[in-house]
């Protein structure tokens, strides 16, 4: 075939974009292929196939939904930890000379991917999984306002990542860290594919996230269930309320810095570029007007689910309920006000930079009073160390540490020292481990029984939290030391060998998590395993307080049989107090929306797209576009979207957990 | 909703609704797709900023005064704002539940669309014929960027219309179509409003500088 | 819990009374003033972040569920006292901090002159003040001396207690000036200029780098700093005039190209106006100034003919190429230099582009590449070395 | 933010989609005054009918927001009761949002510009 042709069918992409000749890259792709091998036979072997695509993959049940978002989140986790763990290796072992493991062009990614994994790919859809799950229930409602968008978001999320992991495999990933500054973004200093994969990775799980934005928005708003006021709404649900609109506030920023960057490398404008006049600095302060929002995004929801449990296992009502609810508002506009604290150093000069850093520490106001709401529900409780009590006592301990660094941060002659070193790295994990990641880890072990029905185990549970625990402290403990040495991020190689210790000390706790993260796999293969010991039937395991514990667990498909009415704070509480009787008669058909296929072909169709304009496949790229023009005007000519639960499978459904909570008793 | 909220009218608390009437379908839509438009501005508002940034940054090329022809501005801007009134008789006349009607001034909204897309491409191709590419400056990026986009949107608005015809031929005016044609209704509109800044920001500002 | 706890302040521990934390130990009065920043702002906020953390131990402790003999009160969730309290206790801290941040972000600002030379010691303003422009380089630091009349790579040197006015740009990518002995960072950006006024107090040898990730040779991308007295100061400065050599444009389009490690080295002369068309991007013939394209479009541009003056940039960096569905590139033509007159050197600049795909920018693909890839790109150019 | 305006309907179902008052008069209205609004900025540039350019940029500035609140009003039906005050408590927190990244954006990239582009030394060019 004549070279024209082949590029005309493949674009770019030759042989030579697959990275046989990089050792490390060949051995995970097999690891991982034999492993995808199996997955794939086994789930034909069971003929589990149909099963996963009427059930799962073309669901439109909030909590099928954020159950796989869950799953994502996991999953990416490993990726996006194998890629951490390469890094603490490197760092540990280049000194003194020795070049380590990693060449640069190696190295550079797997920062890069390591950044964007965990930010998009893991924190994200760990913190949309569960408000997709628990929401809809917290507010009493029987889905999201827009089902088929639900599922047509997860899926662009998917898309997104399977974006992200194509680049491990074919081609490479982009190495410009994870904010991709211009001009070393641009195609002069990064002409590879891999620049393009990260924004196209980026724009559809964009597109996802912002959609799963509004949706959620719309149905706090519109689906709350009588007397669920905005003020009796539970914390979580108003924390996942700010969120949203942070996130529908801020992506669309993120959707064009993006796209004029694709456009600088695609048709050669000149936005970032200086030679035309165009300014790097502009996307630096566009993509911080979305990343600082994003830091939100992440940490409000984590939040919320603290509160919950604060609540819940001291026993009591959550102290300050209404200035807790003042607190999220205003971190949520102030979040808006602030975004120039990351490039103090770009010398914009000593009037924006107070500014900028006088705004962010007032931000540390409000979080401070919500640390100190949870301080006062524990004041005067009974507190039951259950695993999320546990993760959130750790997270209250390790965030005022981060806090801390945050705010001083901000001072920014401080910053002029501290910025880019470690001690920024240290920072940010500080807050995210110790916020996001720990409160989705709290919010698993909590939510998982109401999920699946059986409580996870508490020994590995255990094991996790300890191991997690002491191995993020080691970890990131000795780089606040390092920043202070005035030792900078993304190094490869170093000169000073009195450094080394710190590193290695740092690669410690690394694998401290690792063991934690094996141990969490290890807790829901146990708790699969003994899920009869393990068993709740009574909806409520933890003598909880909101209405999402008011249904059985795992909850029906309609989740609650007749509306629920609320007249307190906390209503499945005061329903308990009350004296509640759960119907048992008059059960009606129920009107469900119906699951279907379009969103999983969509966003198939829009990683496509995103595919061949990585690789400059033209046809690939305009094919899936014109697809997915037809489908979704295809799709809207379907009228009849819903269906009704007939009121026999109701009673049934609610007989057998009337006999189920007989035989608890 | 037969449900006392108020436990005191009855004595006992009520705690579940045992008449419930299911939310009507599409209940949330149009709160949804205003907050979808609200994120659309933000995109048109990151845009306005870059131009607003970069505008004046020509690399030793061509000025606003330079290429902008206020005349055919002029004339694009009145397409949109007669397509803005002709959709505006359409939803009168769907209130009135007159299908032919109805069809007539989608009919003639969208020509009026296509009117407009026509002048602003006519106006890019003259331009990049004249040496002002989006290439050759910042100014010309930002502009380009910020006023195609703009035309994506009519356009995406224009297919959608065409959908809606046909929608509404074969099915009538139903509940689910008089929804979709007031989505895009704020949509048509809310494009305008974008343009009232295109037009004050981009070209007469443009042209006063 | 505690012994967490102590697990957690026991690295902070250590590092407090370490001796290589330059951070905290700085040379130079700038940088000393922004460390008694940190300390005096994280002082400030362990006024309320020990007591929290206390208090989260000793509640957690004391209001156990096996604690029966601890008050139990389930409905008890509002104080207005204590909401003040929790409102007000970090509003008091902020303010004070916020005080400190505006002070002292406008007394450190990195392009205010310096006001004085170390705490005890004010400003000479007999002396001038030592002016170094510096250059960010793929991957390396080129600093000029303009008052000397040299040039070095990755070797700085100043007279102690002599404030010096660093002048900085880049040529290709950002890049963040860092020593911090000396002052903090700031970044290096190109055709943009960003200035730093620092001053150093002790003698010594100090690291400097970029403290921003720039691509494959990031790591590499380090200098010494040296603080040295007067003599020490006039030896170093007659010891880059005797190394010879010139940097003048030619040298420099040579230096720019990427290289990785790069050793140390000095020129004796240096073109004067180096510098000036390095922030302006216009080292390389026929290409028009920043400065001069700004001039012009404050003016309201070129008008059409403008539209027109770009040249196919058959010369570039090393790196800068077309993109796949734009046109080729191009550069804006200058109106006229001294030695360029308009039209005629323009055509002559040729310096063919690699086509390779380039690995951190020019960099050879790593030593385990047995493959040698050529093009990927459409609209393949002819490949040559460059 | 006015949590307490959907407190009293939050049970309650009525379909409201905020659009029952479109009125031929009204969209009349709107178009009439837009067309003024729209016709006037147009004359003052093309026409130069203010002396000074800066006058006219405020005028013509001002014109556009007065244009904007009369689409809102007349054609998108904004009102404060439309969706319980959900559409109108979104629209302020956009405008909000807007004008901090808008002006947030021009003032950083004005200092960032006025700090660090290369002087105009070249002036008597041209």
């Amino acid at each position: 075939m004549s070279p024209d042709l082949l590029k005309l069918i493949f674009g770019r992409l030759d042989f030579e974009s697959l990275p046989l000749h990089e050792p490390i890259v060949v051995g995970t792709f097999v690891v991982v292929a034999l492993g995808g091998a199996t997955l794939l036979a086994g789930l034909t072997y069971f003929r589990l196939w149909g099963y996963l695509w009427r059930e799962w993959f073309t669901t439109v049940d909030h909590k099928r939904i954020g159950i796989m978002y869950m799953i994502l989140g996991i999953v990416m986790l490993l990726r996006g930890f194998a890629d951490a763990l390469m890094m603490r290796g490197q760092q540990m072992l280049a000194f003194g000379g020795s070049e380590g493991y990693l060449n640069a062009h190696h190295y550079d990614q797997v920062f890069t991917a390591h950044g964007v994994i965990m930010i998009f790919f893991v924190a994200m859809p760990l913190v949309t999984g569960l408000m997709n799950y628990v929401v809809p229930l917290q507010i009493g409602a029987r889905d999201v306002s827009f089902p088929f968008l639900n599922n047509f978001s997860f899926w662009m999320t998917v898309g997104g990542a399977v974006l992200v992991m194509a680049s491990l495999f074919i081609g490479e990933f982009a190495r410009t860290g994870w904010l991709a500054y211009p001009p070393l973004s641009n195609i002069g200093y990064s002409p590879d594919v891999g620049v393009d994969y990260y924004i196209w990775a980026l724009q559809v799980a964009g597109v996802g996230t912002t959609l799963s934005g509004i949706n959620l928005i719309c149905t706090i708003v519109k689906l709350r269930c009588p007397g669920m006021t905005m003020m009796r709404m539970p914390v979580f649900t108003w924390t996942s309320l700010c969120t949203n609109i942070l996130i529908v506030a801020s992506f669309p920023v993120l959707t064009v810095v993006l796209a004029l960057l694709s456009l600088d490398r695609y048709v050669g404008t000149n936005f970032f570029t200086n030679d035309f006049g165009g300014s790097p600095m502009m996307y630096v302060n566009l993509i911080w007007i979305w990343g600082h929002p994003e830091v939100y995004i992440l940490v409000l929801p984590a939040f919320g689910i603290f509160s919950e449990v604060t609540s819940t296992f001291s026993g009591k009502r959550l102290f300050g309920y209404t200035s807790m609810v003042y607190a999220t508002v205003v971190i949520t506009i102030l979040s808006y006000l602030v975004w120039l604290h990351h490039f103090f150093t770009m010398g914009s000069g000593a009037s924006v930079n107070s500014f900028f850093g006088i705004t962010t520490m007032i931000i540390s106001i409000p979080t401070g009073a919500k640390m100190f709401n949870w301080l006062f529900t524990m004041y005067r409780g009974r507190i039951r160390y259950e695993l999320p009590m546990m993760w959130t006592i750790a997270f209250m301990l390790t965030f005022v540490i981060g806090g801390m660094t945050g705010v001083l941060l901000a001072v920014p002659p401080a910053d002029f020292v501290l910025h880019n070193s470690l001690f920024l790295i240290a920072h940010f994990h500080n807050v995210i481990i110790g916020g996001v990641v720990f409160g989705a880890f709290a919010g698993i072990n909590y939510w998982f029984p109401k999920a699946f029905g059986f409580k996870l185990d508490v020994f590995w549970g255990k094991m996790s939290f300890w191991f997690w625990v002491v191995g993020f402290y080691l970890a990131f403990m000795p780089l606040y030391v390092l920043g202070l040495m005035g030792v900078t991020r993304r190094l490869r190689v170093f000169d000073d060998p009195s450094l080394q210790i710190w590193f290695i000390i740092a690669a410690i706790g690394a694998l401290f998590v690792f063991i934690g993260i094996l141990s969490m796999l290890m807790q829901f293969a146990v708790s699969l395993l003994k899920r009869e010991q393990l068993k709740d039937v009574t909806g409520d395991p933890w003598n909880a307080r909101t209405l999402e514990w008011a249904t059985s667990s795992p909850p029906p498909d309609y989740n609650f049989a007749f509306t629920p009415v609320v007249h307190d704070n906390d209503a499945w509480w005061d329903m308990k107090k009350r004296g509640y009787q759960r119907p048992l008669t008059g059960f009606k058909p129920i009107h469900m929306p119906s699951s279907t296929g379009t969103g999983v072909i969509l966003a198939g169709f829009a990683t496509a797209m995103g595919f061949g304009l990585i690789w400059y496949i033209w046809w690939l790229a305009a094919a899936s576009f014109i697809a997915m023009l037809v489908v979704g005007i295809g799709h809207t000519f379907n009228y009849h979207r819903d269906f009704d639960i007939p009121a026999e499978d109701v009673i049934r459904t609610e007989d057998a957990r009337t006999k189920l909570l007989a035989g608890a008793k | 909703m037969t449900v006392a909220v108020n436990p005191s009218t009855t004595g006992e608390p009520v705690f579940y609704v045992a008449d419930e009437h299911p939310h009507p379908e599409g209940y949330s839509t149009s709160l949804g797709f205003w907050i979808y438009l609200m994120s659309d501005c933000l995109i048109f508002a990151m845009l306005f900023a870059a131009f607003g940034v970069l505008g004046a940054n020509y690399a030793a090329g061509p000025a606003p005064k330079d290429l902008f022809d206020l005349d055919l501005v002029a004339v694009n801007t009145s397409m949109l704002l007669l397509s803005s009134i002709t959709y505006g008789f359409a939803m009168l006349t769907m209130q009135q539940n007159k299908v032919g009607q109805t069809q007539m001034w989608l009919a003639i909204t969208g020509l009026f669309g296509l009117a407009f897309i026509s002048i602003e491409l006519t106006e890019f191709a003259h331009m990049i014929h004249e040496g002002a590419t989006p290439q050759r400056s910042a100014f010309l990026s930002a502009f380009f960027t910020l006023v195609g986009t703009h035309g994506l949107h009519v356009s995406c608005g224009l297919i959608w219309l065409v959908t809606l015809m046909v929608q509404v031929g074969k099915f009538g005016l139903i509940e689910a179509n008089r929804r979709r044609l007031m989505c895009l209704s704020m949509f048509w509109h809310f494009l305008d409003v974008v343009w009232i800044g295109v037009f004050t920001f981009v070209y007469l500002l443009g042209v006063l500088r | 819990m505690s012994r967490l706890k102590i697990l957690a302040l026991l690295p902070l521990a250590v590092a407090l009374s370490g001796c290589n934390y330059v951070v905290l130990a700085p040379a130079g009065d700038i940088a000393a003033q922004q460390r008694d920043l940190v300390i005096i702002s994280t002082v400030l906020m362990l006024l309320i972040v020990l007591p929290v953390m206390a208090l989260t131990v000793v509640f957690a402790w004391r209001y156990r569920q096996s604690n029966t003999s601890a008050r139990y009160e389930p409905e008890w969730d509002h104080s207005t006292k204590l909401e003040l309290v929790i409102w007000s206790a970090p509003l008091l801290i902020i303010i004070c901090l916020g005080a400190l941040t505006w002070m002292g972000t406008h007394l450190l600002d990195p392009y205010r002159t310096l006001g004085r030379i170390k705490a005890e010691q004010a400003l000479d303003h007999s002396k001038a003040p030592l002016e170094v422009d510096v250059v960010a380089l793929d991957w390396k630091w080129l600093f000029i001396y303009p008052d000397y009349g040299i040039a070095t790579v990755n070797d700085l040197a100043a007279p102690v207690d002599r404030p010096i006015n660093f002048r900085i740009t880049a040529s290709s990518v950002m890049n963040s000036f860092y020593i911090p002995a000396l002052a903090g960072q700031i970044y290096a950006m190109p055709g943009m200029e960003t200035k730093l006024h620092a001053v150093v107090n002790h003698p010594g040898i100090y690291k400097g780098f970029s403290a921003n990730y720039s691509g494959a040779g990031f790591s590499g991308m380090h200098f010494n700093f040296q603080g040295l007295d007067d003599k020490g100061f006039d030896a170093w400065i007659a010891q880059a005039k005797s190394t010879g050599g010139s940097l003048g444009r030619a040298e420099y389009l040579q230096l720019e190209k990427p290289s990785q490690n790069e050793p140390v080295r000095r020129w004796g002369t240096i073109d004067s106006d180096l510098y000036r068309l390095i922030l302006n991007m216009c080292v390389e013939t026929g290409k028009m100034c920043q400065s001069e394209m700004m001039a012009i479009d404050a003016k309201g541009g070129r008008g059409h003919e403008g539209a027109n003056n770009t040249l196919p940039l058959s010369y570039d960096k090393y790196a800068r190429r077309g993109t796949v569905l734009g046109p080729e590139p191009t550069f804006v033509a200058g109106t006229c230099t001294p030695d360029a007159p308009q039209g005629k050197t323009t055509a002559s600049i040729t310096a063919p582009v690699d086509t390779a795909p380039l690995l951190g920018a020019g960099l050879k693909r790593p030593t385990f590449t047995p493959l040698k890839s050529s093009s990927f790109f459409l609209g393949q150019r002819p490949k040559s070395d460059s | 933010m006015n949590t307490d305006t959907h407190a009293a309907h939050a049970g309650d179902h009525h379909h409201d989609d905020g659009h029952a008052h479109s009125t031929f008069s009204g969209y009349m209205l709107g178009f009439v005054l837009s067309v003024v609004l729209t016709a006037i900025p147009f004359w003052l540039v093309m026409g130069g009918a203010l002396p000074s350019k800066q006058i006219t940029a405020l005028v013509i500035m001002a014109f556009a927001v007065v244009q904007i609140v009369v689409h809102m009003i007349y054609f998108l039906h904004m009102s404060p009761k439309s969706e319980n005050g959900w559409t109108m408590m979104a629209l302020i927190f956009t405008i909000v949002m807007v004008v901090i990244a808008l002006s947030g954006s021009l003032w950083v990239m004005n200092h960032l510009n006025s700090n660090m582009m290369p002087m105009h030394e070249m002036t008597g060019m041209k």
